[in-house]
């Protein structure tokens, strides 16, 4: 099993340093070809590692190599393979294999598509130790690995100021939230001695709740950057100046689950501080509605799956917070396939309308690009979580799982969220694909995109579809090592009022999204009609005003105190100080020159003033030394 | 020859120095190499000899020079000196191996070299008044590099360099004076031996104030807030090579005195300054982040953020554990690849545009691929990225800190945020967007040599950031007897408390939120 | 008794005499003054038992320096007063007095130690030039030649530096050179 | 009072120096400079030589020899070098030479 875990973990590295050796070249097939191709072989090994688990064999841990040791401090090259983590690899390994092969099409003009593949791999490289790896370290190389790809890969179109703009945000934003993990780990360090998961959460149970409380929240500081949880949210939205396959990839469905799949790792903690969990379900039910709240109104395609994104997470971190970590690990897994789906169609959209992101110069694609039209309603047919798709088995199972826990805020706030969920959702396919052909306007012409990625993405469509099936098997399989506790609401009457009545109100949300939509008369928003002058609007499509928060009084004034320290501080204080010491005897220098006056009577006067200098010096200090004693007695008389 | 091996180290390149001076001037180039290949050599065969399972110093030499006053030569390396004394024959190396076109050169390689005799000779003296020699000579090469080979300013910085850290010396030396004279007084015997000097338990009113006096040099030395003002000037205006060898060694003198004399010698006053200092670390780790992110000069960004690191490198030192010194000292070693290397990569562009303005740049991403990706792997490293060298300092130090101050930590964190600010603004200046001036479109990329010197640094920086196991290893073999060391003589209860070689906390009482007092 | 008269007596003329040497104007005056002081401070070598030094006194001071100042000042404008002008006489007497006074308080009390003891005891019996003989002749015997040699060297200097273009004498120049070389001092002088 | 001490010898050698200190200081001279000095040098001589008969030791007179050899050895060479002087510029007074200038 070692070799296929070794195969799992290194070929998208050696996938990534082969394309990297043709990064300088121009464009070559093979660039991309061959990591795909070694990213198809580490989902085999994955795939051979979740059948011999499935099979009932435990979990495969390797140690591959010391990495840091001084003192007592002992941190391995260690790698894991349990439950836990080949979910994650499968879902990291299979939505990156398929978003690679999607890519040698998407990416097929680019000048920089082996430069994109090296990246791409790389990421994929950092992701799988970020899963694998079987203590806290490792998962910290990992995490900072996926930040710098994700750095690479935002800023790809380096020449775009947007672009690398917010490549720095994501990454600095990501820092902020590493911070408080790696002080999470330091916590987690001195307090249990070690870094490695098991004995560090076998140490947990004895120490107090302050120091695990502490730890629970520095370790969710870093998971709340990597997962872009309110206030570190901004980063994703503008994550979308990248790519759409590394969107689709890393902002949808792999890295920015990070954070939710640390805190399942991480449940032995949580789940010795409920209170803190509780903060988690109520932060994240609060984002997704607030992202949900964002997605209704953007006009930027990309942005609004994002949003989407954001308040799926909010669903993964309720579920983690209220303790049912393989609920979260569920959705996590079913909503990178359905999102990854959304997104490369997206991408095709994108391809097709020359790079157009927003949906309102768009309309009635249906015709032109059947194959991504289908797809994208039923990744949004799932994501809304209709019955029998990959969402519902996943979604309502937070939503019971908040009801079941009597936390019926978050209940309803989640659902209500559903259904916003559905409206945003279907109000982008109904955009795009349906009503008037706007784009026509502009004279795109649009295409379908080549047909292997339509294939590429199918495994995708598929599990959308189906994954929800997989439900009782994956829950046997995860709770293993997390807790089985299943979610069962009380009376069956309840149960069929809620499903039933949630159906029905996503249901119509999607209608309702329909219906004002596809209208042929559709008004295309120019900020004259009444409901884009409302408070409520503004509100909302400024992103409630919070990047434009950060820039006026975060960045701004950064950047003033920044030079106000050069300028102010460290030139005219610090080195003035300096400056001025030397300064000073300089000028003393000036002045006492004139004693050198040359005249030698004057001098010689000079002379004997110092003499008479040294002699009374040595007077005083003779008669002090000769009257010590008297003199210490009149000091301590005075209270000296 | 391999028990006078240290002797050779310290005084082979300053024989080849003297040499150097009746070789031809076309052949000085290749000379000045081969000299410093030969003693990188010697010193990876140092390395290659080095007992890594011993502690203790190893060929030690010593030759009496004023045995009435106790003044020896005594040479020895254990290690905590043996990394950045291979460290400082790497730098010599690639330093002239890389040097491009310049007046003089034949004066500069001399320079260097002799540069490279004191430098060596700092990190091997176990003698204080040999080390004081050697400190203070180490400023002579590099006075004369700033001010025959600098830019406009060059006058100014490098007197302001000289009477600056020269100035903190003679208090050190006051100092020194001092122990030696406490040691007379206890013993009887007058000693300048470092080794002697360790024995001797100080009361703590003596240790406070000999601390203070050392401190004043060292400090400027590193340099920390607010003694800092001389190194911008000083990088600013030095030549490529000597920022690079100011940088990636000079700086390196005044963390290494730490360790070597204030913590061992003054136990009590360590655990006493501790604050006071970490409090000195986190504002220079901050605020010369922020300075650095309000440069417009390249060079200055990097001479800046090689004063924040150089605050994580104290910051490891004052945790006085053995996780913390270890860190320290392998980010000693990581900060000098990196902004040895970074400075290097200032140095590429500047010979091309002779301007060092991030505003005069944009774009180069496209222009000079290669170039970009070096300085993208070293700006990565700077700032702090796992599977860097840095990396492995900076999470050791910090981690090593944390037992002492949770909230302090916390503040010094800050680093790897307000690090990733300045760089990667900087890098984004210089090498995103499009190309906008007509000067930069045909930039020719890294050549040949400018390679030659680049390339290893960034594989010793991946190298070493995958398997540090081979630094930490010697290092910690000989911290922890350090440590153990400190905690024996240490008089105080809270010195005693303070400075122990547990790995988990006795108390686990309440995670402070306020002072961890 | 006669000691102290002795003593107030001399002390009273030295005093006097190099008053008269410091203030006077007349070069001359201060030459005869200093010469008289000289002869005096040799009785306080006298009443102090130390003959030989005193009798050393006369001969070199009023003998040999006093003969080489008045050779010196044969190059000088003698009878011309001398100018002095003064900025601040306070300053000048301050200070002296001040020094004294430092002097008298670092004597009067004896701060470095009170327990001399002698080296080279004066044995009883003998002569003091005798003694001073075995002395100088026995301890300082090295510092005597080197101090012999000083004093060759001082003559020497002393004869090369002041005999310099000695050769040369107005006697012997021609009308137009004297005339020359008066200009030339004049331009010099001005 | 009637009883001459040290000290009597010593306040004596005090005030002879003094006066010699005033010369130095006031004088303009370089003549009359060079009598202050040797007024100084006699002030010391008395010191000495009364040190040495109260102490018993003939140490002080040693050094008043060799005070009067430096004495006389420095009037040759100044007075020499006052003759150069005043041959080259005609001149002796102290306000004159201040080629020594920093």
């Amino acid at each position: 099993m070692e070799l296929f875990l070794y195969t799992a973990l290194f070929s998208p590295l050696v996938g990534s340093l082969f394309a990297a050796l043709f990064g300088a070249s121009p464009k070559t097939k093979i660039a991309g070809i061959i990591p795909s191709a070694l990213l198809g072989l580490s989902f085999i090994s994955s795939s051979i590692l979740l059948v011999s688990i499935l099979s009932g064999n435990g979990a495969v841990h390797v140690e591959m190599m010391t990495w840091m040791s001084a003192g007592n401090l002992y941190i391995p090259f260690g790698f894991v393979v349990d439950q836990v983590s080949v979910t994650m690899m499968m879902v990291v390994t299979l939505v990156s294999t398929v978003v690679h092969v999607y890519a040698i099409g998407y990416m097929d003009h680019d000048k920089g598509f082996n430069r994109f593949f090296s990246y791409l791999s790389a990421f994929v490289f950092s992701m799988m130790i970020l899963v694998m790896s079987d203590n806290f370290a490792g998962l910290f190389i990992g995490w900072e690995g996926v930040g710098l790809c994700s750095w690479l890969l935002i800023g790809f179109w380096y020449h775009k100021e947007s672009a690398t703009w917010a490549a720095n945000e994501a990454f600095i934003m990501n820092r902020i939230a590493d911070l408080g993990m790696l002080i999470g780990i330091f916590l987690v360090y001195w307090n249990t001695g070690t870094l490695q998961y098991e004995q560090a959460f076998a140490a947990m149970p004895s120490l107090e709740n302050d120091v695990l409380t502490w730890m629970g929240v520095f370790l969710f500081i870093g998971a709340m950057g990597k997962s872009a949880q309110f206030p570190l949210h901004t980063w994703l939205a503008d994550a979308m100046e990248g790519p759409t396959p590394v969107s689709a990839l890393i902002h949808a469905a792999t890295m920015v689950t990070a954070g939710v799949y640390l805190v399942v790792r991480a449940h032995p903690l949580y789940h010795l501080i409920p209170n803190i969990g509780i903060f988690i379900a109520s932060l994240g039910a609060f984002v997704a509605l607030f992202a949900a709240s964002m997605a209704l109104v953007n006009r930027d395609m990309k942005r609004v799956i994002a949003y989407s994104t954001l308040s799926q997470l909010g669903y993964m971190f309720v579920a983690a917070g209220l303790g049912a970590y393989w609920v979260a690990l569920f959705h996590l897994m079913a909503h990178a396939f359905f999102k990854a789906l959304l997104f490369l169609g997206a991408g095709n959209v994108m391809h097709a309308m020359h790079d157009e992101l927003d949906p309102f110069k768009m309309g009635g694609l249906n015709k032109a690009m059947k194959g991504t039209f289908i797809m994208m309603t039923i990744a949004s047919v799932a994501l809304a979580g209709i019955y029998p798709l990959a969402g519902f088995f996943s979604k309502d199972l937070i939503l019971e799982v908040a009801f079941v826990e009597n936390h019926y805020i978050i209940y309803t706030v989640l659902l209500f969220t559903a259904g916003l969920t559905a409206f945003y959702s279907f109000r982008l396919v109904a955009l795009i694909f349906h009503g008037e052909e706007r784009y026509k306007l502009f004279g795109i012409h649009p295409h379908e995109a080549y047909k292997f990625m339509l294939i590429a993405m199918s495994p995708l469509l598929f599990l959308a579809v189906i994954a929800g099936s997989f439900k009782m098997t994956y829950f046997e399989m995860v709770t293993q090592v997390l807790p089985a506790s299943e979610y069962h609401v009380h009376s069956s009457l309840t149960f069929w009022i809620m499903t039933i009545g949630t159906q029905l109100f996503v249901a119509a949300a999607i209608l309702f999204a329909y219906k004002k939509y596809t209208r042929r008369d559709i008004k295309v928003p120019d900020g004259t009609s009444k409901m884009e002058n409302s408070f409520a609007y503004k509100l909302l499509i400024n992103q409630y005003y919070i990047p434009f928060a950060y820039q006026e009084y975060v960045v701004k004034p950064y950047r003033e105190v920044s030079s106000l320290f050069w300028t102010h501080v460290d030139q005219k204080i610090v080195d003035a100080t300096v400056d001025g010491i030397a300064h000073t005897f300089y000028k003393i220098g000036e002045e006492t020159r004139d004693m050198q006056s040359g005249n030698l009577s004057i001098m010689l006067k000079w002379m004997v003033a110092g003499t008479v200098a040294l002699l009374s010096l040595a007077v005083v200090f003779g008669l002090s030394v000769k009257y010590a004693t008297e003199i210490k007695l009149f000091l301590s008389g005075l209270g000296v | 020859m391999v028990e006078h091996i240290l002797s050779i180290l310290i005084f082979f390149p300053a024989l080849a120095a003297v040499l150097g001076f009746v070789v031809h001037k076309d052949s000085v180039r290749s000379y000045g190499v081969a000299v410093a290949t030969i003693e990188f050599m010697l010193s990876m065969w140092l390395w290659l000899v080095f007992d890594p399972t011993l502690s203790g110093m190893q060929f030690v030499e010593q030759i009496a020079l004023v045995p009435t006053f106790g003044i020896n030569y005594i040479v020895g390396v254990d290690g905590i000196s043996l990394f950045i004394v291979i460290l400082a024959a790497f730098f010599t190396m690639l330093g002239i191996a890389s040097l491009g076109e310049t007046k003089n050169i034949k004066n500069m390689i001399i320079t260097l070299l002799f540069l490279q005799m004191t430098m060596v000779g700092v990190f091997l003296a176990l003698d204080a008044i040999v080390f004081y020699v050697f400190w203070e000579l180490s400023l002579v090469p590099m006075l004369y590099l700033i001010g025959a080979w600098g830019g406009p300013l060059r006058i100014y910085a490098s007197v302001k360099f000289f009477l600056y850290t020269f100035t903190g010396s003679l208090v050190m030396l006051v100092g020194m004076l001092f122990m030696a004279y406490l040691y007379h007084r206890t013993t009887g015997n007058w000693s300048f031996s470092i080794l002697e000097w360790y024995r001797l338990q100080l009361p703590f009113e003596y240790q406070i104030w000999l601390f203070l006096a050392f401190f004043v040099g060292f400090a400027i030395k590193v340099p920390m807030f607010p003694f800092h003002t001389w190194l911008p000037y000083a990088h600013g205006q030095a030549p490529t090579i000597g920022s690079v060898i100011l940088a990636a060694i000079l700086l390196k003198m005044g963390t290494y005195a730490f360790i070597r004399f204030s913590l061992p010698l003054f136990p009590d006053a360590s655990v006493y300054f501790m604050y006071p200092i970490a409090v000195l670390a986190i504002i220079m780790i901050i605020y010369t982040a922020m300075v650095a992110y309000a440069q417009k000069d390249i060079k200055q960004v990097v001479a800046y953020s090689s004063v924040s690191h150089m605050g994580v490198i104290v910051l490891g030192t004052f945790a006085l554990n053995v996780e913390g010194i270890t860190g320290s000292i392998f980010l000693m070693i990581a900060h000098g690849v990196v902004s040895g290397a970074l400075f290097l990569l200032v140095g590429v562009i500047y010979d091309r545009r002779h301007t060092k303005l991030m505003s005069e740049f944009g774009g180069l991403a496209s222009v000079m691929p290669r170039y970009a990706t070096i300085f993208g792997i070293m700006m990565m490293a700077s700032v702090g990225l796992p599977l860097t060298i840095n990396f492995v300092g900076e999470f050791m130090s910090l981690l090593g800190f944390y037992k002492q101050s949770h909230i302090l930590t916390l503040l010094a964190g800050v680093a790897i945020i307000v690090g990733a600010i300045y760089m990667l603004t900087a890098y984004k200046k210089m090498f995103f967007g499009v190309v906008t001036k007509d000067e930069n479109r045909n930039l020719p990329d890294v050549n040949k040599t400018e390679l030659l010197a680049l390339i290893p640094l960034a594989i010793v920086t991946v190298w070493l950031g995958v398997y540090p196991k081979v630094l930490l290893e010697p290092i910690s073999t000989s911290v922890k007897p350090l440590v153990e060391f400190m905690h024996e003589k240490a008089i105080t209860a809270e010195a005693k408390a303070r400075i122990s070689t547990m790995a988990v906390k006795v108390d686990n009482t309440k995670i402070p939120t306020g002072e961890a007092h | 008794m006669f000691e102290a008269i002795a003593f107030y007596l001399f002390a009273f003329l030295t005093i006097v005499m190099f008053y008269i040497t410091v203030t006077t104007s007349q070069a001359l005056y201060a030459l005869t003054a200093l010469a008289a002081g000289m002869i005096f401070i040799s009785a306080f070598f006298f009443i102090l038992g130390a003959d030989f030094l005193g009798a050393v006194q006369i001969v070199v001071y009023s003998g040999a320096v006093m003969a080489l100042y008045a050779f010196g000042m044969m190059f000088f404008d003698t009878t011309r007063e001398v100018k002095e002008k003064q900025g601040n006489k306070y300053i000048v007497v301050g200070l002296s007095a001040l020094s004294a006074i430092l002097v008298v308080a670092i004597f009067a009390a004896p701060m470095v130690s009170e327990n001399i003891t002698a080296i080279y005891p004066v044995v009883d019996g003998i002569g003091n030039t005798q003694a001073v003989g075995m002395v100088l002749f026995t301890k300082y015997l090295v510092p005597f030649e080197v101090a012999a040699i000083m004093l060759l060297v001082a003559m020497i200097a002393g004869i090369v530096l002041a005999g310099k273009k000695m050769d040369r004498s107005l006697t012997t120049m021609e009308e137009d050179e004297i005339k020359t070389l008066r200009e030339k001092n004049i331009k010099v002088h001005s | 009072m009637m009883q001459i001490g040290l000290n009597h010898y010593l306040v004596l050698s005090t005030i002879l120096f003094s006066i010699g200190l005033i010369g130095v200081m006031r004088r303009k001279n370089l003549l009359m400079l060079f009598f202050a000095t040797e007024i100084l040098l006699n002030s010391v001589n008395i010191s000495f030589a009364a040190i040495s008969h109260y102490y018993g030791d003939l140490t002080g007179q040693m050094f008043a020899f060799f005070v009067i050899a430096i004495a006389a050895s420095e009037v040759a060479v100044g007075l020499g070098l006052l003759i150069v002087w005043h041959k080259k510029h005609n001149n002796i007074d102290l306000d004159f030479m201040s080629t020594m200038r920093g």
